[in-house]
């Protein structure tokens, strides 16, 4: 079952304005930066972007055009902030976050990468410890405050948890090292991070690969993401990153 | 609070060192942003592997040169190398691992924390934002066995960050066992802060000055040993 | 029930082979027990890719002789085999496929199945125990985007298998959508059983006298082509 | 962090009557054959054994042994009897569930897979809609009336859920393919199967391998559980299985 498609504007045509993409990536480590480029080429806008931890920080370029664009509505994330406050203050995305012109909304990592699991797997809510004593038990953590909806906690066996629910974007952006023609991919390291989990809670994925081959060239025990969570492919250079968020 | 006279205390690397001689071997630890990404120095050799919730195990040095790999990096965004014995995996099995109490000690940064082992690190409200950057912080809160805390004793302006009440965003509630500044190490009992070692040079009247609560005092109290 | 007169219909392998024509190209499928297994035979070539919920994406036909790796069976522990493009993952990720609705369609056998789309598989009571083996069956229904039943449309002595209620403990609540036996093809639609197609030699009367349901006839109503 | 012992008997020298103990293995694929038959040796009593999808159908002259020794409190497991009835009515084990004697708790199997994976995960309850519409909504399935407690359910986006609970064993037995001495391991196919879960779950996971290596020898990027989970090892030879149920 062959997923390649012939160009990257091909693969990602029909992303509509509105849409909530899933974009993986550990700051600039694992980030689908080739995908990023070509949503900001192809102008789509009113887009929430769903992260895990700060690709968009990793992605400094492609956060500050797609900002300075107007292409954002939204990003879900866990650590989407300068570290520095007072970079931050200069940060086009701040800024927008402090106008309230972008929503930003705010999870614990755990909390997002069990939400996409969640997603991808037919999980529709869990409890979690996680967050149990500050503002993320008692509702959405966001900078608009009329979307700050109420959360449940439970007790279970005497401790407190709090339930959060499934994640299911519209697309996932991957990228992985190597994918065979029928989107068996293998990541890299501590490239994997979110990409796995993404892939599989998207109605649609599309992976950005390094190295594409042929069907069965991937030992079938070290394949991390099986083909069937990938709907598209296409093969892009490998991107060079700076390693450094401030 | 009052402004406090700054103490002479350990440098931060002296923290991470003394929080690195608590670890025991044969356990698995994950460290945070700051001071406690330097205790890796201090281990090094020893039969302790560091978990990174990028989805690393067995976390080796930070890389230089031709062995930087942008496909390798920490938590804290740094460039590091592997070990023999080294594993990688996916952001939900890393969480899982936090969560999941496989983790023996995480050892974190902080804003302020107070005498009933709640601490607030991921956000500072001079920056004037209800959001901010939680990352992994309040995951390894839940699920590490135990919960450490490293940080110098005061502000750079000498306020308390060891308060009675928190007044920043708590990161999570009655999760710390042991507090590792620049002048002292404590651990916190049902009863409060108890204070078990103070720095050289440094008494226990001085570190109960920068101290909003009353702090225990231990009978076997000592100067810390490096 | 009254007894009823066997008909004459198709083979469990020719059942499998009208099941197999349903399939589209480009689609992954998941097949139970019984006759589903036996559809793996008529597919083999197409673009349609098989999950089977041990763990394992691209199922191959099953093993014989030297090719017998007891590391490597189907779900109804069958020696198979491995294909280009295969892929094993751990249980937790099969059963998050599965019921994350990545799997376009699952083909499942039955031991009732009424005119609303539930059906029964796990247990039959005459066996006089309240558990009994639910396996993957009920992760399949819940998850799958559609779901097919290919069974014998009576039981060995003539009692109806369609019926009006399930009197069997159910596997699952309306999530049918098509059913296929040796006499006809049904789909099951909002006003009933829609029959589409009958076996050689079959009319809609014969299958109507071994269906419990009143069936509503297809004004397209055909014979099965093989 | 090596984690061998010198023997499979003092690998389980602490484990009590009265423990339960996670099975891995889908039928005769996986399982830890000689674990198992380390504690039949030991003569364990009471003990509760957590399956997934029935390994004592491919080891069955161990359950054989299991029941016939007395050694068996429960079973919980999502298929478990033999598929045929009348080979079951023959059956020692199947007639003891008859009887009353040893508990029979019954999940689906998905459902068994992810109260191992939230066991291990640290999140105590999830939503499914797997069993709904069926006795698995009501209450829990077993031969035992008086455990059937009640389950409960929840509408979520208009669809029904039921909540199912983690489930963290005392001890897992887990079969790997190879190993590292610091108890990373891979697994060999379909063997692979509730291995990796189980020994997320467990209090105590307790590792046999087929073939034993030197920490650095397997790919980092390949491993299928990390040691951290691992807390005992021992080599074992390759088990035969006789591939076939009833």
């Amino acid at each position: 079952m062959e997923k390649v498609f012939p160009s990257i504007d091909e693969a990602i045509a029909d992303i509509k304005d509105g849409a909530m993409i899933a974009v993986p990536g550990f700051f600039a480590c694992g980030v689908p930066r080739a995908l990023l480029q070509a949503i900001i080429k192809k102008g789509t806008k009113n887009l929430t972007l769903t992260c895990g931890c700060g690709p968009l920080l990793g992605a400094a370029d492609e956060l500050r055009t797609l900002v300075q664009k107007g292409q954002l509505k939204k990003v879900i994330d866990s650590y989407g902030l300068f570290r520095s406050a007072s970079k931050g203050m200069e940060d086009p995305f701040e800024q927008a976050v402090r106008a309230g012109t972008i929503e930003f909304e705010v999870y614990p990592m755990g909390t997002m990468a069990e939400k996409y699991r969640a997603g991808g797997a037919g999980i529709p809510a869990f409890y979690t410890p996680t967050g149990v004593g500050s503002v993320v038990e008692e509702g959405v953590v966001t900078n608009i405050e009329a979307n700050r909806g109420k959360k449940e906690t439970r007790i279970i066996d005497g401790r407190k948890y709090v339930l959060e629910y499934a994640l299911e974007p519209d697309f996932a952006f991957i990228h992985a090292y190597i994918g065979d023609k029928e989107g068996n991919l293998r990541y890299a390291k501590t490239a994997r991070n979110f990409n796995h989990v993404m892939a599989t809670a998207a109605k649609v994925t599309i992976a950005e690969v390094e190295t594409l081959v042929e069907s069965g060239k991937l030992n079938a025990d070290d394949v991390h993401t099986p083909g069937i969570y990938i709907h598209r492919m296409i093969q892009v250079p490998r991107p060079k990153f700076a390693i450094t968020i401030d | 609070m009052a402004e406090k006279t700054k103490l002479k205390g350990l440098s931060r690397e002296l923290i991470a060192l003394r929080v690195a001689s608590e670890l025991e071997d044969g356990t698995y630890v994950n460290l945070g942003i700051g001071i406690p990404t330097l205790i890796s120095d201090w281990i090094e050799g020893r039969d302790i592997v560091l978990q990174s919730e990028i989805g690393m195990l067995k976390t080796g040095p930070l890389a230089t040169g031709d062995d930087v790999d942008q496909d390798l990096i920490n938590a804290s965004c740094q460039p590091v190398t592997a070990l023999e014995g080294t594993s990688y995996f996916d952001i939900a099995e890393s969480f899982g691992m936090i969560r999941g109490q496989h983790i023996d000690v995480a050892v974190m940064g902080a804003l302020q924390i107070n005498d009933k082992g709640d601490y607030a690190g991921w956000s500072n409200p001079a920056r004037g934002l209800f959001v901010g950057n939680i990352g992994g912080s309040m995951d390894l809160c839940a699920g590490a066995k135990k919960l450490y805390i490293a940080m110098e004793h005061t502000t750079r302006d000498g306020q308390y960050k060891v308060v009675k009440e928190l007044s920043y965003p708590a990161t999570a509630l009655g999760m710390v066992s042991m507090l590792f500044t620049d002048l002292a190490v404590m651990e916190i009992t049902p009863k409060g802060l108890l204070l078990h070692e103070v720095a050289p040079g440094i008494s226990a009247e001085d570190v109960q000055s920068v101290t909003e609560p009353k702090l225990i005092i231990s009978k076997d109290l000592q100067e810390m040993q490096f």
